[in-house]
């Protein structure tokens, strides 16, 4: 009897294994994987990211395609977890046999899929932020968002440009925080910045008052910058306004969106962040080569899903067509042609910027992509 | 004589499905997923040690698993101690953590030994996240293949095959124990304390001793996993991760070594299933979990076998 | 320095005030039925999410807090009735699993039935900051303060002054004499939750306008609950109350004089302490098992 | 000889003298009772003596050494082992193991050999098998060595508590309430398996309600009421104290 | 008769605790059940209240089969019982634990209810406000008694009164007994204090692992050795 129940049980083993086999076989479409943190804490990047990269592979397969070929995307939530993206990683690689990566919404689940990208030479443009995804270089991973290292010295240099010399920083200890908290302290001496308060809250912090008691008691502050996203940076932002904190208040890209105003309300006012160009296509000069291309975007991602766009959408926007143009450029889905002509992407316009890639720069955007804006009346400004 | 069967008939059954598999496996997708589902049976035969046949619950087992994968992680990458020997260590810093917070611990009962142990968990997570200088941070470490005299072992394939001989042996050396004197007095443990204690039993000590043993079996199964996937977040330490160990020894079945290794394999390959239906896959999960303990409160296997004993006549 | 410390205290004691309230909804279904509800803060969330998205869906806050509460009870109700009733009796793990997959499930839910963005109040009565020798605190503080106060006096009415509410009490007490003197159990136990979840409806729609919410906002005040009602001793209300103010100050002295960093592991290093020497929490009942 | 020394021995919970001052002693071979109404501190007394609370002042001294505060199992190894009014079986368990448990003292429990399965540790095992499906026969459950214990009835379930508490080899055995819930029959079969105990020269201490039973073969009788020694003496001595008879029947009117 | 029990069998897991028993009491009557420890007195008052399972047989209330009633209801019905060991809601005070007493009943005669148990109990008035936990053993029992009679029964059901109680207090419950007799009020009383329960009885039932193995008029009983041997093993 036991037996017998044993080997009910590999059946099942057998069987939920063979389920996938029947996925493998590879069709005509292009395919193009995705791992993206579509739910857990990292969903307000995923999330969106998801709805753009749906929406454009359903308008271009409604346009005809690439080279003919229809767009098959396959999209993997990882909840966040880098585990689980490695594993769905290899799924796409192995049994869907995709053809590029687009994804990798966090840091950590981009390194997670990295050394499975290189071992199976795929090409893996990644939708996260930190610098380690690109420095050093890898021969098949780029990368479209901004880095938190460019993010801080924006920061840092607009602080220098207002004679700051001493500020205290708040930083979520989650991953972007996280990490935008390292590299800014890599940075920041390098801008004749001291970090005089260095302050960490939790993501899911009701109130961050007493971290920010601290910050406005150090000695000589001048300055407070804040690294997160979500709601933390909106609570950050309303408890400096209680605590009646006299200092400007700088706010990492992370919170370019909408959103971040809606949530902190009047406290936002004066709130200074870096952020693309995407995120204020009216402002940008007219001679501005973004401006047409934001605006376009802007307008269709807005009347697709009725929600303001986020730069994150903007993010796998810019990945979809680099990768797109790439494939266009090698006429073939081979994954090593498709691979250097993404190295060639030159003055591609995106929503982050210009992109001018090359085998050293894995990224192309130049810190110039970063404009300085501030919040006034509820809305962006741009500043510089 | 029966027990015997039991033990060398089910041994050679597992080992005979790890062999067969893979003639399933059309590329190393399914060997990734297999490997993932073995490390989390190997896992959670030990945690249901602590949890099935010892009766006491833990909410922080993620936390020994990921001190394992940190320990592995940290002394290969940043002292260049060889991957056995840091697998090792690891495993006895683990054991000795454990040793020092169990006693005290296991004193507690119910759901206040639940909190106290998803405190020690959480307390690790935090520490793994903050400690951005050693462990990387949220963002997480990589590092190498496991080499051991010599040999190297990476790819799926590969790994497959050790950590099925792996699960063999884990599953061998569990059925060793609960069959033996020690094993009995952890028993004895759950089914009455005072019963045991007055026949001789020191049970606090066997408690802090099962303690030890799963919290090694996470820290061993902890250091493999970081070699094998190449890369660890500190997130392996949260308290989900803890959660979805005990759900994968409950599910399966308390008290039944199959049982979890069942639930194990089951609960790996969920998320896997559902990855097509993936914004139902939360409730979907909640459902299961919700709907197995209601009507099979035993877990998988345990209710399977009963209702088969039931109808093939009580025998 | 004072007014550093005042400041921390404030702090503490507006996470703590939000703590004790989702300890508070553990405390009273542990009570009735010995259940640890982990999907308390899912209650939370429902009630924020619910009366949030309602307002900026054009419905008046004075209706769609009422709606919200009524969401949520009903939620907490068809819990009892469909996840927690049928596995009574159960271990202590298989019903700690099943509140976990509750709690997932509801999640689930809520991320598609709204949507996984954040969503806000506006503030009861404005963002003004009121200053106290040198701190200053939020009015949405003191509403979460003062409906804190109001829930427990209305609770302590409910317990103490109405023959139901005895009722319940009694049967936290002794199950057997309260069924000897006619307390339906079953009704009880379906109170327990009902109450519960309109508690955690208010505590999410207070709090709402201080920490936003989304789907996920109940897993973080659900442990924190848990921590409460833990601290302070299984079923007992005031324990919950004064765990969770407990929770609260350490995180916020934690943050203002150790380090912010570690704020979380202080907080549950002081709670394993105090289970060590307390194993029953501080104000647990301790007995003598008889064998 | 005196194995057992119970001295002004007094236990509170909460103010409420469960036992109080009470002074006896329990002679080596004896089948000693102790009886008293319900509430009288019977139990307490029994987990007084086998550690499982600690008293509130008093002694007891076994083999004339002082034991008082010690850990059950530390008892155990002492000589002392017990049976419980409400069972403690191990319903986890089957039946043997349950008795099996009971000889962990006397069996290798090193946790290595253990894991491994040595040879000796295999062997070991074997021989503890065969000898406690023996005790199992001589407490009467011979058709039950293969059970689980969750399957079986409750008589059995208080003879597997006997055969669990004899494989630890005590020198002495309490056993509270054996025949409690038991039927006539039961009653009379338990009462044997206490005869043939005291026969291999194990020293019985009984906590009982059977009167039949405790009155047929008690070598030694105390009574118990509210905490405190009410009689002591044989069981014709016991039976004809008026204070007992009173005690349990009550007054008249 | 008001209370009529036929063929009545229950299980504690594997113990049959009752095997078939047969039990009658008329409206006003006083009946004793008295026997050994664990003879399965307890078990029967529970099942008659609705709060252990019955496996077979019937329980008859004022000629309606309540075999499968919510003890909830049973109460509303008019059966009331204090319980073994008291019970008392012992951190809520003694006049809460009156009130939750009279839980089924509503309107004014349950104040009026209460002041009579006060006339009765003198000592529960005095304590009032105090946690019931914090009475004596025999201020408990009378509590619980109390407790009982505020739900206004048709039959009052008594489960051993004396236990754990000095003599004195012994003495004086069952004056209270004999009083409430007095007044009209059914009882079934459950005792281990065999003398003087049967004393005070009707009739009387002794019982003996789970069946009924005596029945007679409770002064008839008092006589009868057969009593004696069921406690004391003669």
């Amino acid at each position: 009897m036991r037996n017998l129940m044993k080997w009910g049980v590999a059946a099942v083993v057998v069987a939920g294994c063979s389920t996938y086999a029947g996925l493998a076989n590879a069709a005509d479409p292009i395919k193009i994987g995705s791992i993206l943190s579509v739910t857990g804490p990292a969903s307000f990047l995923g999330e969106p990211e998801k709805k753009t990269l749906e929406m454009y592979v359903e308008r271009i397969n409604k346009e005809g395609g690439v080279l003919g070929r229809k767009i098959e995307l396959v999209v993997y939530d990882d909840g966040g977890a880098g585990e689980k993206a490695s594993t769905f990683t290899k799924r796409l690689i192995e049994s869907d046999k995709v053809d590029l990566l687009i994804g990798g919404s966090t840091t950590a689940t981009t390194m997670a899929a990295v050394p499975l990208a290189e071992r199976n030479e795929v090409p893996f443009i990644s939708l996260a932020g930190a610098v380690v995804i690109v420095e050093p270089v890898k021969k098949w991973v780029f990368k479209t968002p901004h880095t938190d290292k460019m993010a801080a010295e924006k920061v840092f240099s607009d602080m220098k440009k207002r004679g700051i010399t001493k500020i205290g920083m708040i930083s979520e200890d989650a991953g972007f925080g996280k990490s935008g908290h390292d590299q800014s302290l890599a940075v920041v001496k390098s801008y004749g910045i001291e970090v005089v308060a260095d302050e960490i809250y939790s993501p899911k912090d009701p109130d961050v008052t007493a971290q920010l008691t601290k910050i406005k008691n150090a000695v000589g502050v001048q300055a407070v910058f804040n690294f997160g996203f979500g709601q933390g940076p909106a609570i950050v932002t309303k408890n400096f306004k209680q605590l009646g904190i006299a200092l400007p208040l700088y706010q990492s890209h992370g919170v370019a969106s909408k959103d971040f105003i809606k949530l902190a309300g009047d406290a936002a006012e004066g709130v200074r962040l870096p952020a693309a160009g995407q995120v204020v296509p009216e402002q940008l000069a007219a001679s501005d080569p973004q401006k047409p291309v934001v605006t376009a975007f802007k307008k269709d991602y807005e009347a697709a899903f009725k929600s303001d766009v986020s730069t994150f959408a903007g993010h796998a926007y810019d990945g979809l067509q680099i990768a797109l143009a790439a494939i266009n450029r090698a006429k073939s889905t081979d994954k090593a042609k498709v691979r250097d002509e993404i190295e060639k992407t030159s003055g591609y316009v995106g929503t982050g910027g210009l992109v001018s890639m090359s085998p050293t720069d894995h990224m192309g955007l130049s810190p110039s992509a970063f404009h300085m804006l501030e919040i006034r009346k509820g809305d962006w400004v741009l500043i510089d | 004589m029966n027990l015997m069967t039991a033990r060398t008939g089910g041994l050679a059954l597992l080992a005979v499905v790890i062999t067969v598999a893979p003639v399933g496996f059309s590329n190393s997708y399914f060997y990734d997923v297999a490997v993932n589902a073995m490390f989390n049976a190997i896992l959670c035969v030990g945690l249901n040690l602590l949890i099935g046949y010892a009766g006491q619950i833990s909410l922080g087992h993620a936390g020994f698993f990921a001190l394992g994968a940190y320990g592995s992680g940290i002394l290969t990458e940043r002292y260049g101690v060889p991957a056995i020997g840091a697998l090792v260590l690891s495993a006895a810093v683990v054991g000795v953590l454990a040793f020092v917070v169990a006693r005290p611990i296991l004193k507690l009962k119910g759901h206040y030994l639940a909190m106290a142990t998803l405190g020690i968990g959480i307390i690790i997570h935090i520490v793994l996240k903050t400690e951005s200088g050693i462990t990387g941070g949220p963002d997480g470490m990589s590092l190498g293949n496991f080499k051991m005299l010599g040999l190297t072992i990476k790819g799926d394939q590969m790994w497959y095959w050790v950590v099925g001989f792996l699960l063999v042996l884990a599953v061998w050396l569990s059925l060793n124990l609960i069959d033996s004197p020690v094993g009995r007095a952890l028993r004895a443990v759950h089914g009455s304390e005072v019963g045991a204690e007055v026949v001789g039993v020191d049970t606090s000590s066997y408690k802090v001793l099962v303690f030890v043993v799963s919290a090694v079996f996470a820290s061993v199964v902890g250091s493999l996993f970081a070699h094998k996937n190449g890369f660890i977040t500190p997130d392996i330490a949260s308290f989900f991760h803890s959660v979805e160990l005990v759900t994968m020894v409950v599910l399966g079945g308390m008290a039944s070594i199959y049982g979890a290794l069942i639930g194990a394999v089951i609960l790996t390959l969920l998320p896997q299933v559902l990855a097509a239906v993936e914004q139902y896959e939360a409730m979907i999960l909640g459902a299961i979990m919700m709907g197995t303990m209601i009507f099979m409160p035993k877990g998988l296997l345990p209710s399977l076998l009963a209702s088969l004993k039931r109808r093939g006549g009580g025998q | 320095m004072f007014a550093a410390f005042l400041q921390y205290l404030f702090s503490g004691l507006t996470s703590g005030a939000i703590y004790a309230l989702a300890g508070l909804g553990f405390a009273i279904i542990y009570n009735a039925s010995h259940v640890i509800n982990f999907a308390q803060g899912e209650f939370i969330m429902i009630g924020g999410m619910a009366t949030a998205t309602m307002v900026a869906a054009g419905v008046p806050i004075y209706l769609a807090i009422p709606l919200a509460m009524v969401a949520s009870m009903l939620v907490g109700v068809a819990m009892e009735k469909f996840a927690v009733e049928p596995a009574r009796n159960a271990d202590v793990v298989t019903i700690i699993i099943i509140t976990i997959g509750a709690s997932i499930f509801l999640r689930g839910a809520a991320q598609i039935i709204w949507d996984k963005e954040f969503h806000s109040l506006p503030a009861f009565s404005g963002e003004t900051p009121i200053a106290v020798l040198g701190a200053t605190l939020m009015p949405q503080s003191l509403w979460v303060f003062g409906i804190s106060a109001i829930v427990i006096a209305l609770l302590w009415y409910f317990f103490n002054r109405t023959m139901f509410g005895k009722a319940m009490l009694g049967t936290s007490h002794n199950r057997l004499a309260a069924q000897l003197v006619g307390v339906a159990v079953k009704k009880v136990l379906l109170a327990s939750f009902a109450l519960s979840a309109l508690l955690g409806a208010v505590g999410g729609i207070v709090v709402t306008p201080i920490t936003f919410t989304n789907y996920e906002a109940g897993i973080m005040l659900g442990l924190k609950g848990f921590s409460a009602a833990v601290l302070g001793g299984l079923g007992n209300g005031t324990g919950a109350i004064v765990g969770g103010l407990i929770v609260g100050i350490a995180e916020a002295m934690a943050s203002g004089y150790l380090s912010s960093a570690y704020k979380d592991a202080i907080a549950f290093i002081i709670i394993l302490f105090v289970l060590f020497f307390m194993p029953s929490g501080l104000f647990g009942k301790r007995g003598t098992d008889r064998v | 000889m005196s194995l057992l020394k119970v001295e002004k021995l007094s236990k509170e919970f909460g103010g409420v003298h469960a036992v109080e001052d009470l002074t006896f002693s329990v002679e080596a071979g004896h089948i000693h009772s102790i009886i008293g109404p319900n509430g009288a501190g019977k139990t307490t007394l029994f987990n007084l003596i086998t550690g499982v609370y600690t008293p509130s002042s008093g002694r007891v001294l076994f083999q004339d050494r002082l034991v008082s505060g010690m850990k059950p199992y530390e008892l155990a190894a002492l000589g002392m082992s017990r049976t419980f009014q409400n069972l403690q079986i191990f319903f986890n368990m089957q039946a043997i193991e349950n008795v099996m448990v009971g000889h962990h003292l006397h069996l290798d429990r090193r946790f290595l050999p253990s894991l491994l399965r040595l040879p000796k540790v295999k062997r070991r095992d074997r021989e503890c098998r065969d000898y406690c499906a023996g005790l199992m026969e001589f407490v009467g459950l011979a058709k039950y060595i293969d059970a689980d214990a969750a399957s079986m009835p409750y008589g059995a379930l208080k003879r597997l508590e006997i055969a669990r508490a004899l494989a630890a080899q005590p020198k002495m055995l309490l056993l509270d309430e054996p025949a409690a819930g038991l039927n006539a029959t039961e009653s009379r079969e338990i009462d044997e398996v206490i005869k043939k105990v005291a026969a291999t020269g194990v020293t019985v201490v009984l906590v009982e309600h059977d009167m039949k039973m405790v009155m047929g073969i008690s070598d030694q009788i105390t009574a118990l009421d509210y905490g405190r020694k009410l009689a002591e003496g044989t069981p014709a001595e016991v039976r004809a104290n008026p204070e007992v008879v009173s005690a349990y029947l009550g007054t008249h009117g | 008769m008001l209370l009529e029990i036929s063929g009545l069998t229950s299980h504690y897991g594997r113990i049959q605790a009752l095997k078939g028993i047969d039990v009658q009491v008329a409206e006003g009557e006083l009946v004793a059940l008295v026997g050994a420890n664990g003879a399965g007195k307890t078990t029967l008052l529970r099942c008659i209240s609705g709060v252990q399972p019955v496996t077979g047989g019937t329980i008859k209330f004022a000629g309606q089969d309540i075999t499968k009633m919510g003890p909830e209801k049973r109460v509303g019905l008019g059966i009331s019982q204090s319980p073994e060991g008291r019970q008392v809601f012992g951190p809520m005070s003694v006049e809460d634990n009156l009130r939750l007493g009279a839980y089924r009943r509503h309107g004014p005669d349950v104040k009026a209810d209460m002041d009579r148990m006060y006339e009765m109990f003198p000592i529960l008035h005095k304590k009032r406000e105090l946690p019931a936990g914090t009475l004596s053993g025999g201020q408990q029992q009378m509590l619980a008694i109390a407790r009982a009679l505020m739900a206004n029964p048709r039959v009052l059901l008594l489960d051993e009164p004396s236990m754990g109680l000095a003599p004195l207090l012994v003495a004086e419950i069952f004056r209270t007994i004999q009083a409430l007799k007095d007044q009209g009020t059914t009882i079934f009383l459950v005792e281990q204090n065999a003398y003087a329960a049967l004393a005070i009885a009707d009739r009387g039932y002794v019982l003996e692992t789970g069946a009924v193995v005596l029945t007679d008029q409770g002064s008839r009983l008092l006589n009868d050795d057969k009593v004696k041997e069921a406690y004391l093993g003669l």
